[in-house]
């Protein structure tokens, strides 16, 4: 019977990709580390922390990509959770901090499940509906602080950043931030019922509905999902910046990127494919390029189109890697 | 008389103008295998839909086991007892099957020992449903089915897709379900299963239903006569065309070798010939086909239109040499959004000389196909709201508005009613009558000698058997299909 | 089966249907309303000339929208028209001093070269659009950045036959050439669309891609051909912004790129492929533009202009969508 | 230089200068690479330039300045995108030897080194001159950059300070540019067609304002704008139209003198904490200075006030080949 296929071969296939990702991460740090004159626990701690806005974000848009939508408003819902905390959080102590950061995400994830509700009795597609939250969460986020400002406890920057003010030599707290949340996010998408029906709904919208998937609840969780995490974002962001910065421009790039990550991790756009680990490798890679490049000496203009180029040659790899399997099956 | 375990009460839906259901009854008694018919269109995958909680009746009434019930989604009707295996696959493509099991808090072991019942005992749960063949799909759905234990268990169209000898595994479980005091709502087209099997036949005809019978007693006639109304077809006999031997030879391959699943194939099609091919499931007929369409290329050997080897790298190369292809599965070959006289017409303009403008017979063209395949229209400006009949249609309708001189056909009745069988069988001959070659594959042995002239046998990749088509006899067929006679 | 099956949907009243099948006449509607509210914000805007900024500058937004809604159709999308357009006017208002006829002609081969090149990506190498517009994007701004300094040093001044062109009018200054190439590029898009087979495969590979394979439609030809029209429409609708603003600098059409999508999308066309026209996005380049002036008009801040923009695209959207789905 | 970071601005060169950027494709941003970059050849002590230029907001530039600390180099010059985000970077950064210079905005951060444009002063100074020119009364369009932006916030400060001298002036209409030409444009051919409008502050958006009076056929109202090479040329150029003007300079050039700067302190010369450049106006009724400012061979959005005294050692052309030593 052909359906009988060995389970290591398939493991390998359906992870392959993200192993390559991490891989491709490898080398690019390991050029790095060449690179540069020293590398130690700064440079470590720098990597991991930095990073941390794009990949919870690109986590959240993993999240809502699998089960079938995009969320183009993310990168405002991070400045969006950015600004509000640091008005919020200012001259707060670390316990009031704490709370009001389980307070932002959670405003976040109901702001974007109630998104995602819009999508789903609008029937007006993901993509659009996000355009237009991108710009009225960036309202929002410039109607609450009209200009950079606004702070956060010391204790809330060294949760995320292992310092007080944001930048340092210890890492432990900022690794601990990237890994708990990722492997929160891929257990739930992975291992729970729930998670599961965001990949069904993701995959074919007909057969989880058949399946008896509530698909509607499933798209306003997602939404949820990827809202929280944005918020999470925002929050970080608070911690590494120590302020709130409510430009449009930044979540604009920010979205742009977490995008480019996600599909990079080896996220289908199509929904349903994919891993939130191979994301978590493409944000760090997306984010870290471009000083990456710097440090070899690549002219910023130069960089910026060997920054597209690689992309480009990566999904050019991916798409004949997959048309060898369909000639191969 | 006890309650029924269902009833249904002049149920109706339309989808914006089209009338799906205009009044439907039925009745199903506790233990029986209840048959439901109708030509393509009839509504009755509307109905099993209504009945499944995927969508909501506009009226009418359903009761089970004597109570009124409403269901809203499909975990409702399982809860009411009312478990389905869809027309079309119900698995997510993108999970495993533990995965997929996962999602309906569905207990592996008792899917597992429900498969291995059926032969599939080996079958990896963590394979991806994308991998999966259609048939191990429809057994897989009919297992989920199954581990919910339901009262009523609603087949449409399952054994469309299953080669004969895995839909002996489905009456297998029918009738268990059967002695088990349980009923099965079974829709079909071939009529000889519910002539063996079904206690009780209801037959809808356009959103009605027009009778309920007892097979055995009615016999065919009976069950063909109120489904098809005033159109009754004869059930002719096979006849005999004659091919010349001079007739020029179309299509052959020479010695085709194809990643382990065509192992040498060689045959030759000639002007004027239907030549048919019959297999098991699995057997390297679809790679076989992929091979002949342009689709794929051979590892070795080659395809020969009219005299010169095909070396295509694309459907078209084929095409553009008159080779042209109707899959099996209808999803890949129609678009579903737009209107049926586009879909006509999409090969008309596959080469970039005709992009600029549109071919001036266009219309002639699509509306002759429309009219000699009796397309019902009605539905015409998104092919998706037409019936799985009539989509069929559309994908053959396609290469007759084109023109070719090969037709290739996988499985080209699959879930076809048998009004539309004869039509298609007719119009295949008529094609061939012209000098064009038809080659085609089904999974319904008694098709053959109705359709074909000459018919080859494939297991394993290659051609284990040949003969004429006239005579060939389901028992002869699928005992060469099962490897038990090596001879070419 | 598709959503539309799924329960919870009501049937739609006969007024209803009749809008359905004329989706078009909401949009309109749409346009009239939003004009009577500028209107009403600013009187002097319901004049010739208010009517004739709202078309001069709906125009080039316009003809990018088509590149977009052309792909969009295949299912595909270009997030690389701003910059290609920007490249574009850059290199028309570089070789300005050499005549407008060559300007125009090198900033097209602009977006010929990468256009065609989006389209090897997409249609050969099976990039997904998505990436391989955005990563084109990012090329193009470094490349353009570094020849700003290198080969295209000099003048990005436009020539005069570009800024009539892209910001002139006639008879009594009421009707702006950009206007007269919008509605010359409109035809010639509507009847791709419409009359020929090319329109027909553009339809049928965003509806089902493997069914136009099969039926002998190379993918990748049609991809190639419609990614390299949307960069010369592109480059084209650049030219005219750069006429319009007289000059060019390498972010002059980097806010022309959400409202190119949002222009197609308001006008019915799928994100998805297979559905929409262009005559849709006609009508959703005007009431963009309408708003736009209006949020002008308005003189508050630009949290509240982001919010009532973002409000308004959502609702526009909610609604063609709520009278459209058909049931 | 030698890789040897943190030990101390010592007086032996070469050094290695890091420069972060965070707008990538801006002209006026690129300018000010540029300046920094000639003024690192001319002083002959620097053998490299390494500039890290994305878009991002803090938290991209924070990495890169954490990058450019890793890689060794002697001295950073940034272009903040915060007054204080960046700050414990900086003194990280200083803690290590580095010598740190904020160019064009400051930051807060103890021991870096600060060299701005005064934009309080750019805002009221052009607000004053076109006031007057206004003869103290008439309505005035007021187009301002991005909301929320420090540089907008200051220039909107010293813009106010003018306006409480000025009773009889009228904000008409106040509207964000975005700083995107394009845009820009559009709002200023809505403006001067649909009121009366007496004269146009711009945030340095002004070569396509200006432009789109001859679109709409309207006559020129005095108009302030920047030191861009575009209209510098419109206000000589047009003089004769009628075109009355003022360009208040915010040079990009100021990389030049934080390059100036970053070089003395190496150099162990202590230089002053804190530069703030004092805006000039040039109007048009000094066509000799406008004339001396023009260069017809630049590109519209280049500034020509290069030249900063006592700070840049560079020539003009310099800048304008955009080559740091060695390249
Ligand atoms: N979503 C829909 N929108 C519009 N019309 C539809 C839709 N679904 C089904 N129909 C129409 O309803 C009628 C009944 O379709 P149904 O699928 O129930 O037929 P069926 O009896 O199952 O046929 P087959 O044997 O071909 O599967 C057909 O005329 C079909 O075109
Ligand atoms: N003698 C032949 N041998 C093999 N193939 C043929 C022959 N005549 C036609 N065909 C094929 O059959 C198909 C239909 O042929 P037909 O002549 O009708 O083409 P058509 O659609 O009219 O196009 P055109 O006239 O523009 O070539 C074509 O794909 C053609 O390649
Ligand atoms: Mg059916
Ligand atoms: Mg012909």
């Amino acid at each position: 019977m052909t359906a009988v296929v060995r389970r290591r071969a398939l493991n390998l296939r359906r992870h392959g990709w993200s192993i390559g990702v991490w891989l491709l991460l490898a080398v690019l740090i390991g050029w790095y580390v060449l690179l540069i004159p020293r590398f130690g626990s700064f440079q470590i701690a720098s990597i991991i922390k930095n990073s941390l806005p794009l990949v919870y974000l690109a986590i959240g848009q993993a999240v809502i990509v699998i089960t079938g939508g995009i969320d183009l408003g993310a990168g405002a819902m991070l400045v969006l959770a950015n600004s509000a905390s640091a008005t919020l959080m200012q001259d707060q102590p670390f316990l009031v901090t704490i709370l009001i950061g389980f307070g932002i995400i959670l405003g976040a994830a109901a702001l974007n499940g109630f998104v995602g509700w819009i999508i789903n009795v609008s029937r007006v597609p993901d993509i659009v509906v996000t355009l237009a939250t991108s710009f009225i969460y960036s309202g929002l986020a410039l109607m609450i602080l009209p200009g950079p400002g606004g702070g956060t406890s010391a204790g809330f920057r060294i949760l995320f950043t292992g310092s007080d003010d944001g930048t340092g030599t210890s890492f432990g707290f900022s690794l601990g931030m990237l890994l708990v949340p990722v492997v929160i996010a891929a257990f739930f998408m992975r291992r729970s019922r729930t998670g599961l029906s965001l990949y069904a709904t993701g995959s074919d919208l007909n057969a989880a509905y058949l399946s008896g998937v509530d698909i509607r609840r499933a798209k306003v969780i997602g939404y949820a999902f990827g809202g929280a995490m944005a918020g999470l974002a925002g929050l970080a962001t608070v911690a590494i910046t120590g302020s709130g910065d409510p430009r449009f421009s930044i979540g604009a790039n920010a979205t742009l990127n977490s995008v480019a990550a996600i599909v990079l991790g080896g996220v289908a756009l199509t929904g349903g494919i994919g891993s939130v680990v191979g994301a978590v490798a493409a944000a760090i890679i997306v984010f870290f390029l471009s000083p990456i490049l710097s440090a070899m000496g690549i002219d910023p203009n130069t960089a910026q189109v060997v920054q597209g180029s690689l992309i480009v040659v990566v999904m050019m790899i991916a798409g004949l890697l997959a048309l060898r399997r369909r000639r191969a099956k | 008389m006890t309650d029924a375990l269902l009833e249904t009460k002049a149920v109706a839906k339309s989808y914006g103008s089209v009338v799906a259901l205009r009044s439907v009854d039925l009745t199903v008694q506790p233990g029986e295998i209840h048959a439901l018919l109708g030509a393509n269109g009839a509504g009755k995958s509307t109905l099993v839909k209504i009945l499944s909680g995927v969508i909501a009746p506009d009226s009418g009434t359903i009761s089970v086991n004597g109570r009124s019930v409403t269901m809203r989604r499909p975990p409702e009707a399982l809860k009411a007892g009312l478990a389905t295996v869809y027309q079309d696959p119900a698995l997510v493509p993108d999970l495993t099957i533990a995965q997929n099991l996962t999602l309906t808090a569905i207990d592996e072991d008792a899917v597992r020992s429900r498969l291995t019942a059926m032969g599939l005992g080996r079958l990896d749960f963590d394979a991806q449903i994308r991998d999966l063949p259609l048939e191990v799909l429809r057994l897989l759905d009919l297992a989920r089915a199954l581990a919910h234990d339901p009262q009523l268990l609603l087949l449409d169209e399952i054994t469309a897709a299953l080669p004969s000898d895995q839909a002996e595994h489905v009456f297998g479980i029918m009738q268990e379900w059967k002695e088990k005091g349980r009923s099965v709502l079974f829709i079909t087209h071939r009529l000889a299963e519910v002539l063996s099997l079904c206690d009780q036949a209801t037959i809808l005809r356009d959103g009605r239903t027009v009778a309920q019978v007892e097979p055995r007693q009615s016999g065919e006639r009976g069950l063909v006569t109120p489904m098809l109304g005033e159109v009754a077809a004869e059930l002719e006999a096979a006849t005999s065309r004659v091919i010349s031997q001079e007739a020029p030879i179309n299509l052959a391959t020479a010695d085709l070798y194809s990643g382990g699943k065509v192992n040498g194939i060689s045959f030759e099609l000639r002007a004027g010939e239907i030549l048919g091919i019959a297999a098991l499931e699995g057997q390297g007929q679809d790679r076989l086909f992929e091979l002949l369409s342009g689709d794929r290329r051979p590892d070795r050997g080659e395809v020969i239109v009219n005299g010169s080897p095909l070396r295509a790298r694309s459907p078209y190369d084929a095409i553009r040499r008159g080779v042209v292809l109707v899959p099996s599965d209808r999803v890949l070959a129609l678009l579903p959004k737009r209107s049926v006289r586009e879909n006509l017409a999409i090969p008309l303009y596959n080469r970039v000389q005709r992009w600029l403008g549109l071919v001036g017979d266009e219309d002639t063209r699509t509306n002759k196909a429309i009219e000699r395949l009796s397309i019902d229209t009605r539905a015409h400006r998104q092919v998706r709201r037409l019936s799985g009949g009539n989509q069929q249609k559309v994908v053959i309708g396609r290469w007759l508005a084109n023109g070719f001189r090969t037709l290739l056909c996988f499985d080209p009745t699959r879930g076809i009613d048998i009004h539309t069988k004869r039509q298609i069988y007719d119009l295949l001959k008529e094609v061939a009558d012209t000098g064009a070659s038809v080659l085609v594959y089904t999974s319904e042995l008694p098709e053959i000698p109705l359709l074909c002239d000459r018919v080859l046998v494939i297991y394993n990749g290659r051609i284990v058997h040949e003969q004429d088509a006239a005579n060939a006899t389901e028992e002869v067929l699928l005992s060469a299909a099962h490897g038990l006679e090596e001879s070419a | 089966m598709t959503v539309a099956d799924l329960p919870g949907v009501r049937r739609q009243a006969a007024s209803m249907r009749l809008l359905a099948d004329h989706p078009l006449w909401i949009l309109g509607g749409v346009l009239v309303v939003l004009i009577a509210i500028t209107g009403a914000i600013r009187p002097s805007y319901l004049s010739f000339s208010g009517l004739r900024n709202t078309v001069l500058l709906a125009a080039p937004l316009g003809i990018m929208a088509a590149a977009q809604t052309l792909l969009m159709l295949t299912g595909g999308i270009d997030l690389s028209v701003a910059m290609v357009a920007t490249g574009a006017a850059y290199v028309a208002g570089n070789r300005s001093p050499s005549g407008a006829l060559i300007a125009i002609a090198s900033g097209l081969l602009v977006g010929l070269i990468a256009g065609a090149t989006n389209g090897i990506g997409v249609g050969i190498f099976q990039v997904n659009p998505l990436i391989m517009t955005l990563a084109m994007a990012a090329i193009l701004l470094g490349l353009f950045t570094s020849w700003a300094q290198t080969i295209f040093t000099g003048s990005t001044t436009v020539a005069p036959l570009i800024k009539t062109l892209g910001g002139g009018s006639f008879f009594g200054n009421r009707v702006p050439y950009n206007a007269l190439i919008w509605v010359g590029v409109a035809l010639v898009v509507m009847w791709l669309l419409k009359r020929t087979g090319l329109g027909r495969i553009t339809y049928a590979i965003g509806d089902n891609p493997i069914a136009a394979r099969l039926s002998g439609v190379r993918v990748w030809q049609v991809h190639l051909v419609l990614y390299t029209l949307a960069g010369l429409l592109a480059a084209l609708a650049g030219i005219l912004i750069a006429g319009r603003t007289g000059a060019v600098d390498l972010q002059l059409a980097s806010t022309f790129l959400l409202p190119s999508v949002a222009a197609a999308v308001i006008g019915g066309t799928s994100i998805f492929g297979g559905v929409g026209s262009y005559s849709g996005t006609i009508l959703g380049a005007l009431i963009l533009s309408v708003l736009n002036s209006m949020l002008t008009f308005l003189n508050v801040g630009q949290a509240i202009q982001q919010v009532v923009y973002g409000l308004i695209v959502l609702l526009l959207a909610w609604l063609y969508a709520k009278v459209t789905t058909e049931r | 230089g030698d890789g040897a970071s943190g030990d101390g601005g010592g007086d032996e060169g070469p050094w290695t200068i890091g420069v972060s950027n965070t707008l990538v494709g801006n002209g006026w941003r690129e300018q000010m690479i540029c300046a920094i970059k000639a003024e690192a050849s001319a002083s002959g002590v620097i053998d490299e330039v390494v500039v890290v230029n994305r878009n991002g907001g803090p938290t991209e530039q924070i990495a890169d300045l954490e990058s450019l600390i890793s890689q060794g180099v002697d001295a950073i010059i940034l272009n903040p995108t915060d007054r204080e985000a960046l700050n414990s970077v900086i003194e990280e950064a200083i803690d290590q030897g580095i010598v740190v210079v904020a160019v064009d905005q400051a930051v807060t951060a103890e021991g870096a080194y600060v060299v701005t444009n005064d934009q309080v002063a750019y805002g009221r100074l052009g607000a004053e001159w076109l006031f007057e020119q206004m003869g103290g009364t008439g309505n005035v369009a007021y187009m301002r950059g991005i909301d929320g932006v420090p540089a907008d916030t200051d220039r909107d400060t010293g813009f106010q300070e003018a306006l409480a001298d000025f009773p009889d002036i009228n904000v008409v209409s106040e509207v964000f540019t975005g700083w995107d030409p394009s845009t820009g444009a559009s709002q200023a051919l809505e403006l001067i067609t649909t009121q009366q409008i007496d004269g146009i502050w711009t945030s340095g958006i002004d070569y396509t304002v200006v432009d789109q009076f001859a679109a709409a056929d309207v006559p020129y109202v005095p108009i302030v704008g920047a030191d861009n090479n575009g209209f510098i040329a419109q206000l000589i150029e047009l003089e004769g139209d009628g075109l009355v003007g003022a360009a208040v300079t915010n040079p990009p050039a100021i990389g030049g003198v934080g390059a100036s700067v970053a070089i003395s302190a190496l150099q162990g010369e202590n230089p002053d904490q804190e530069v703030i450049l004092t805006p000039q106006v040039f109007d048009s009724s000094e066509q000799g200075d406008l004339e001396g400012l023009y260069d017809a061979d630049q590109q519209v959005g280049w500034s020509t006030y290069v030249n900063i005294d006592p700070y840049t050692s560079y020539e003009a052309a310099d800048v304008a080949t955009c080559q740091g030593p060695g390249e």
